[in-house]
């Protein structure tokens, strides 16, 4: 019964990471993080379950709790920013943020 | 023995500190230099250390005589004073004299002579109106300072030693040539002449290594391998080629210092320093160095075949073709300077054909006379404002009489008039010659005549003809002050009577002696047996005076020739019509200066440049190359840097991918 | 494990295909083609897992988690975020599914309100607020470094199933039985492979929590006795969270009379 | 009692390093005297310490051994302890005695030119005091290391900060370039420290390190390694750039300090490193090392013959003097090795007092361009007397200290069965060489019609008399007296340090010198033929 669940959680992950990675669009990337956030949820959530050695905890499910209240936390920050960047520069392009880029 | 008495052996003792006084007068000088106070007295303190340099000489002059019949070749006396510094294994070497007839009569030319042109340049230093020139302290200093240098070259005991006095006097003569060294070609010529005299040492210290390490095996413990005593002892003991290579390298050194053909381009360029320094210096002691290391060397050049036959030709040459240079030219001390250099190939030809003793005894008589040529020389430019170019003056007979009576002395003995020093000594190589090498004897036949010829050329040319003078002489020129004429009188005595003391007095029929009475070999050549000096007897067979009248017969033709040409010292240059091309050739010296000059001086300044641009480019380049690469390799990497957050992310994820996969394969080690 | 990676190539072509690309969507019916065969392959894969146990669940489960898989895919794939935001949703409550099997009852129906209801309400709220241009816009339809990207993620996908699904064992793996525990000395033969083996026997461990295992009250009392101060802390996270959104909006209007 | 006179020799000039520095900036004058009372305290001592030598090879002067580090306990046979040995035997103490000699005469040239930020100058160079003594008293091959690398740091100040235009470029080359050797002889006397301890405790005793018996082939590898490192301070040949520069930009304090002590390092190095340790690499090596040597000599000797600036003359002269150094140590004689420590010390007295000269006329005319200074004989006739010996010296004429080093040098190259009669002939134009330039340069500076550039702001204000001030001659005269003293009496350095020579390199790398070299005749035939045409 553990595998499934932790392939399945896997490919979340790295369903995720390939999204916020070749995306552009900056929601996009932020809905990346939270599919990301998914994967993990269900990892632990089955991990919890069914442990590898020892009965089933709910430390699993603990942690996944406070796993969303961080992702609601970074979703509202990065949502707000987001909409900062919208305002200040008018699109939500990806490749128009250099400003790291030294000259 | 040979210092049997016991004053003898305090003399001795005293005899030692010999070369030391010149030093202290020249180091008091120095002082009073840098002291500023009483420096008038410059010129007392160098006359008193040549003074008792030259008493002490001719107290061990007289010390060294020969004991008894003369003819035992007794060995030679060597001091040791003081160790020096160590060669490793035991070797050592130490400040040594070793005194023989050869020292003995060195020391007696160079005290002597040293003395006559301190005297003399007390007047020659003083400017027209009497008052000393500038650098006047400092022109006696070094003098004493060469004094001591050359005084060393002759005492010394071991080639290192030899070698210390070779380069002394090398530096003494730097700094007295570049005296007026606001004159730019007088800074050059000094330079010139110590680079030149550098490349004989380069040679000459070759051949002390290789000397060194032939005689080492056969020194026994408790030698040291270089001195005189020790090497002269074993050199029977070396290899024909060794000997040969060793010979020929200290050869090198002594054509450095003695003018010889490839390295006596500097000798006429010395002529820029003061005419008393060219006359000790470049006249009778220091070019004489060379003629008394390889006759100090006898008995290692004995067993040299080769490098006698090279010191002989090397001589030949030189003495002919430095009399066509002297014919040719104007400057009345280069004149000189080419004579000397011929006269000293002369020396080279005696030594080559194995009579060491002529050779010294005409480097004794040589001394004298060719002294009073140069300090008559100076006394002429003293007059003439620093002029010396023939064609400026003439007639100065009237003028400078004692001046012109002196140096007809001396051009006389030079041209070998008979009765003179000169003539007897130079009959004496003319003799050795005809017996070893007769392509030889005729080239040093038509040297003397051209030597007869040149000089009285210069003495007509300045003395006779119509009274020219020089602008810068001024209305009269006044004749050379008493305490200049004092030792050239002292000179000019030298040079006529000189020559006697190397004469034998022998009743017989006129082919056997010249005019009945003269014969060669006297008494001089067995005081300068009395050494280590190997020599081949020569015995007075018939007919042996014939040559004199020979030679006699060849001067006097040569005056003769020369008075017809030049006896109203006519302007326009009789030779130049009746040489033509060759009389410029000879003028233009052949054009070697400019030669050696673009063979080796400007190769090798532009290799330096080569190199400096390879070392700033090729070198430094590599250098700042292997700086440059970690530089250019950074410069790769920054275009990662494109500052958009994505591309950091999947380049982080490639990494975390590319790690994974090693993990997955590759297995934890 | 062959299959498995043959899954995971496949599924990576199928993605880059899938993302957007210059020139229109992909043709839906390649793509469609594509997820199916996808689904079918995760299908068979899970299917004949070494299971010798057969639980009721077991089915619900495989269709919740293609579900899943899919609707991943099309968030990431798709060029219209509204779209995006939505198959999230569905995602969400496909995962919320996955862990009531579990018996996460709480956690499932907390996922459910917190991600579906606030986040993603937040997200299409964005969304709206910062869609400029009706048709669109070409930073949707182009993705960026796609081959990279897929690459990077679909072997570290590989890699993590591989680990998981067991190793890729040069020797055969000697089995007691069907299914049964990798054999004893299986194990001692690769000693590397222990903690596989443990992974792999679900057997011995089938034991049932018991029911109402992953209640409010159960999982309530276990967070406030041995997570107290995590809790606390998650509190202040939340606060801080808050804070920084009101700066940010605050300045944003002060900023926006600059900007504008 | 030697012991105490030995810490405060190291450990003095860092005190007052660190109370130059606590001085306010203003008070330079202060830091002038303390810097130049702690140099003649220094320097007193260190003579006195080399006075006190013997030729003894084991009896060390002021031998401490404290234990400074250890890592791991030694008790179990594994761990590395390095320890705070220092001592003097006669070839550190000779140049402890050289350093001891330069150190106050370059704090005093500087007393009117340094003028901005003067107290960290004098600070720094009291640094550099310490560091340079430090290194030649180390017998802890580590400790040795220490101090060989510590020497950089007040260097790349002095020049980075008080140099001449392209300071920081040369500060940074010179830095960079010698690190990167160093390093490379630190790895080699790392394997050389844990071949040596075989298993046991590793420690860096100098004596059980150049005892250690090594394969051939790891010996002339290892002899490659320490060679970075010291060619690159000696310099040799190749690795001689930074010379260059290095010395024209420092200031004059800190290129006579670099060329008189710290290029000895690298000599140094070879001398105590890589000879004893490794010496059948040494043997194997030598006649690369003497073909370099003679590179050095001849390539140094042409660039500085074209060269226009002073300074870099002299500094290209110095990478021609030390090919002389190395062509002696590497003929494996006694004499070349007391030759070559000779020519360490006399060739930081002459080129030394060469770089004060030239920095003299630099503060009196802010020009080195010898085509602008011309005839300063009749202006400066002392400068002259001073330069004209200084340059003798340099060049190698008797009765001065040079020649002897000179001679020996040469003298030993020929003999050598190692590099043979040809190495002796190359050396020898070396000579001539150096006779060229540095006659060229006397010519061009002091002699010829007097032109003199503008004078510099000291020579207006009276800071500065147009000849040498009381303060130079004061700085001059001792070195002047030094040349002629060790001119007439070299053994007054020599009898220590023969034998100390010969027990501490020779004996070690003399059984592998082939007995059967090319005999002298044989070679001597490839001679070329600087005598007249042979007769046929």
């Amino acid at each position: 019964m553990l595998i499934p669940l932790v392939l399945v959680g896997a490919a979340l992950f790295s369903l995720g990471l390939i999204g916020f990675v070749t995306r552009r669009n900056l929601i996009i990337i932020f809905l990346c993080t939270e599919l990301m956030f998914q994967g993990i949820v269900l990892n632990l959530a089955a991990f919890g379950r069914y442990p590898l050695s020892g009965p089933p905890s709910l430390d699993g499910q603990a942690f996944a709790i406070f796993l969303l209240a961080i992702a609601a936390a970074e979703a509202a920050l990065g949502l707000a920013l987001v909409v900062l960047l919208y305002r200040y520069r008018g699109t939500l392009d990806a490749n128009a943020y250099k400003v790291l880029k030294d000259s | 023995m040979l210092l049997a008495a016991e004053t003898a052996s305090s003399l001795m003792s005293l005899g030692l500190t010999l070369p030391l006084w010149p030093l202290l007068s020249a180091a008091l000088v120095g002082i009073m230099l840098a002291s500023g106070r009483f420096r008038g007295m410059a010129h007392v303190a160098v006359i008193a250390g040549a003074l008792v340099a030259a008493v002490l000489g001719a107290v061990w002059f007289v010390q060294l005589a020969p004991a008894g019949d003369g003819h035992g070749a007794t060995g030679g006396v060597s001091m040791d004073i003081a160790p020096w510094f160590s060669l490793g294994d035991g070797q050592m070497v130490g400040f040594n004299y070793y005194l023989d007839g050869l020292t003995g009569v060195m020391l007696l030319v160079v005290t002597s002579v040293a003395l006559m042109v301190v005297i003399y340049s007390v007047g020659y230093m003083k400017d027209h109106h009497g008052h000393r020139e500038r650098g006047y302290e400092r022109f006696f200093a070094f003098l004493g300072l060469f004094i001591f240098s050359m005084l060393m070259l002759v005492l010394a005991g071991n080639f290192v030693l030899l070698y210390l006095g070779w380069e002394l006097v090398g530096l003494c003569s730097y700094l007295l040539i570049g005296f007026y060294y606001r004159k730019p070609e007088a800074a050059a010529a000094a330079k010139k002449a110590f680079l030149v005299n550098r490349i004989g040492d380069f040679g000459f210290a070759l051949g002390i290594f290789a000397l060194y390490q032939y005689i080492l095996p056969h020194v026994q413990p408790g030698e040291n391998a270089l001195d005189y005593a020790v090497v002269f002892r074993h050199a029977a003991q070396l290899t024909a080629d060794q000997v040969n290579l060793v010979c020929l390298l200290l050869f090198c050194g002594a054509m450095g210092k003695s003018a010889q053909i490839p390295l006596y381009v500097w000798l006429p360029d010395a002529m820029e320093g003061p005419s008393p320094v060219s006359a000790l210096i470049h006249a009778a002691t220091m070019v004489t160095a060379g003629v008394y290391m390889v006759a100090r060397c006898g008995p290692l050049f004995a067993n040299a075949p080769d490098a006698l036959e090279v010191v002989t030709w090397v001589g030949a040459i030189g003495a002919i073709y430095a009399a066509t240079m002297a014919m040719a030219q104007y400057d009345m001390k280069r004149i000189l300077a080419y004579s000397t250099m011929s006269q000293l190939a002369y020396m080279f030809v005696a030594l080559g054909c194995g009579a060491p003793d002529s050779a010294v005894f005409h480097l004794y008589t040589h001394a004298f006379f060719k002294a009073l040529l140069f300090l008559g020389a100076g006394s002429v430019m003293h007059a003439m404002g620093n002029v010396i170019d023939l064609r400026e003056f003439s007639g100065l007979r009237s003028v400078l009489p004692t001046t012109q009576r002196l140096m007809l002395i001396g051009c006389l003995a030079l041209a070998g008039f008979p009765l003179l020093s000169g003539f007897w000594s130079k009959d004496e190589i003319l003799h050795a010659a005809l017996e070893h090498n007769f392509p030889v004897f005729v080239i040093l036949l038509l040297t003397s005549f051209m030597t007869a010829y040149y000089t009285f050329r210069m003495y007509f040319l300045c003395f006779h003809g119509p009274l020219r003078l020089p602008a810068a002489a001024g209305a009269h020129p006044h004749d050379a002050p008493p305490v200049m004429v004092l030792p050239m009188t002292l000179l000019a005595a030298g040079a006529v009577l000189a020559g006697y003391l190397g004469v034998a007095i022998h009743w017989g029929s006129p082919l056997d002696s010249f005019l009945f009475v003269f014969q060669g070999h006297g008494w001089f050549h067995h005081y300068v047996h009395n050494g280590s000096m190997v020599v081949t007897p020569v015995e007075h067979g018939s007919g042996s005076a014939v040559l004199y009248y020979v030679s006699a017969a060849v001067g006097i033709v040569g005056i003769w020739m020369a008075w017809r040409r030049y006896g109203t010292a006519p302007q326009d240059e009789p030779d130049r019509k009746s040489f033509g091309p060759l009389w410029l050739l000879w003028h233009a010296r052949y054009y070697v200066d400019e030669i050696f000059d673009a063979v080796f001086v400007q190769p090798l300044r532009a290799l330096g440049r080569l190199f400096f641009a390879v070392d700033r480019a090729g070198v430094d380049g590599a250098v700042n190359a292997i700086g440059g690469t970690p530089r250019a390799l950074g410069a790769v990497l920054r275009v990662a840097q494109n500052g958009m957050l994505q591309s950091y992310a999947l380049t982080t994820a490639l990494g975390i991918a590319v790690l994974a996969l090693l993990w997955r394969f590759v297995g934890t080690p | 494990m062959l299959l498995l990676t043959l899954l995971v190539v496949v599924g990576g072509i199928g993605l880059y295909m899938a993302l957007p690309r210059g020139r229109t969507a992909p043709a839906r019916g390649v793509l469609a083609l594509l997820a199916v065969a996808a689904a079918a392959m995760l299908v068979a894969i899970l299917i004949n897992l070494p299971s010798g146990i057969v639980t009721p669940a077991r089915p619900t489960m495989v269709a919740l988690s293609v579900l899943a898989l899919l609707a991943a895919v099309r968030v990431v794939t798709h060029s219209r975020p509204v779209y995006s935001a939505l198959y999230f949703v569905l995602l969400v409550l496909a995962n919320a599914g996955l862990l009531l099997l579990m018996q996460a009852e709480f956690l499932a129906t907390g996922l459910v309100i917190i991600y579906a209801g606030a986040i993603l309400v937040t997200y299409i709220f964005v969304i709206m607020l910062a869609q400029q241009t009706s048709g669109k816009a070409p930073y949707d339809t182009e993705a960026r470094e796609p081959l990279l990207g897929c690459l990077a993620g679909f072997v570290l996908l590989a890699v993590l199933a591989g680990g998981i699904y067991g190793t890729a064992v040069p020797g055969e793996l000697k089995r007691a039985g069907p299914g049964g525990p990798l054999a004893a000395e299986a194990i001692d033969v690769r000693p590397d492979l222990a903690p596989n083996a443990a992974l792999l026997s679900d057997v011995n461990r089938l034991s049932e929590p018991g029911p109402g295992h992953g209640t409010t009250e159960r999982l309530g009392t276990h967070l406030l006795t041995s997570y107290f101060l995590a809790m606390e802390l998650a509190g202040v996270l939340l606060l801080a969270a808050m804070v920084g959104a009101i700066a940010i909006a605050r300045r944003q209007l002060s900023g926006m009379e600059g900007a504008a | 009692m030697e012991a105490i006179g030995l810490h405060i020799l190291i450990f003095a000039p860092f005190a007052a390093a660190l109370a130059i520095w606590s001085l306010p900036a203003s008070r330079g004058d202060l830091a002038y005297r303390i810097a130049l009372a702690v140099g003649g305290m220094v320097c007193a001592i260190g003579l006195g310490l080399w006075w006190v030598t013997t030729g003894d090879a084991d009896a060390l002067i002021g031998e401490t051994r404290l234990t400074w580090v250890t890592i791991a306990d030694t008790a179990a046979g594994a761990g590395v302890t390095i320890r705070y040995h220092v001592g003097l035997d006669a070839i550190s103490a000779v140049l402890v005695g050289l350093t001891a000699l330069l150190v106050p005469l370059s704090i005093a040239c500087g007393a009117v030119s340094i003028r901005e930020r003067a107290t960290e100058y004098y600070a720094w160079l009291m640094v550099l005091t310490g560091a340079m003594f430090g290194v030649f008293a180390a017998r802890d091959v580590l400790l040795f290391y220490v101090f060989f690398e510590f020497t950089l740091v007040p260097l790349y100040f002095l020049i980075g900060i008080w140099g001449g235009p392209e300071r920081r470029y040369a500060a940074n080359k010179f830095f960079l370039f010698t690190f990167v050797g160093s390093v490379i002889t630190f790895a080699g006397i790392l394997y050389l420290a844990i071949r040596a301890a075989d298993g046991g405790a590793i420690d860096f005793d100098l004596l059980r390190l150049s005892s250690v018996s090594l394969s051939t082939a790891e010996q002339s590898l290892l002899f490659l390694a320490l060679f970075c490192g010291f060619a690159i301070k000696v310099p040799l040949f190749p690795l001689h750039t930074w010379l260059p520069l290095a010395h024209t930009e420092a200031p004059t304090a800190g290129s006579v300090l670099l060329a008189g002590v710290l290029l000895k390092l690298g000599t140094y190095g070879f001398l105590r490193f890589s000879l004893p340790m490794t010496p059948e690499g040494a043997v194997a090596w030598a006649p690369l090392m003497g073909g370099l040597a003679i590179c050095g000599i001849i390539y140094g000797a042409l660039i500085s013959w074209v060269q226009r600036d002073v300074k870099k003359l002299v500094a290209y002269s110095s990478v021609s003097h030390l090919g002389f150094c190395m062509l002696g140590m590497f003929s494996m004689m006694s004499a070349g090795l007391t030759g070559s420590v000779l020519y360490m010390v006399n060739h930081g007295i002459n080129t030394g007092a060469l770089f004060l000269v030239v920095g003299m006329i630099y503060d009196r005319y802010h020009t080195r361009d010898m085509d602008k200074l011309g005839g300063l004989a009749r202006q400066m006739p002392v400068m002259s007397f001073f330069l004209i010996i200084f340059v003798l010296a340099s060049v190698g004429l008797p009765l001065t200290n040079g020649f002897i080093s000179e001679f020996t040098v040469l003298f030993a190259a020929y003999q050598s069965k190692v590099l043979g009669p040809a190495f002796g002939a190359m050396g020898a134009v070396g000579i001539l060489l150096g006779a060229i330039y540095m006659l060229y340069m006397t010519g061009k500076v002091l002699f010829g019609p007097l032109n003199e550039p503008h004078g510099g702001p000291d020579l207006h204000n009276g800071r500065l008399k147009p000849d040498l001030t009381r303060r130079e001659i004061a700085i001059l005269a001792p070195l002047a007296a030094l040349v002629l003293i060790l001119g007439v009496a070299p053994k007054v350095l020599t009898n220590p340090l023969e034998p100390v020579l010969e027990a501490r390199v020779l004996a070690r790398v003399a059984p592998h010198v082939a007995p059967a070299a090319p005999s002298g005749r044989r070679m001597a035939a490839l001679l070329p033929g600087a005598a007249a045409p042979e007769a046929p």
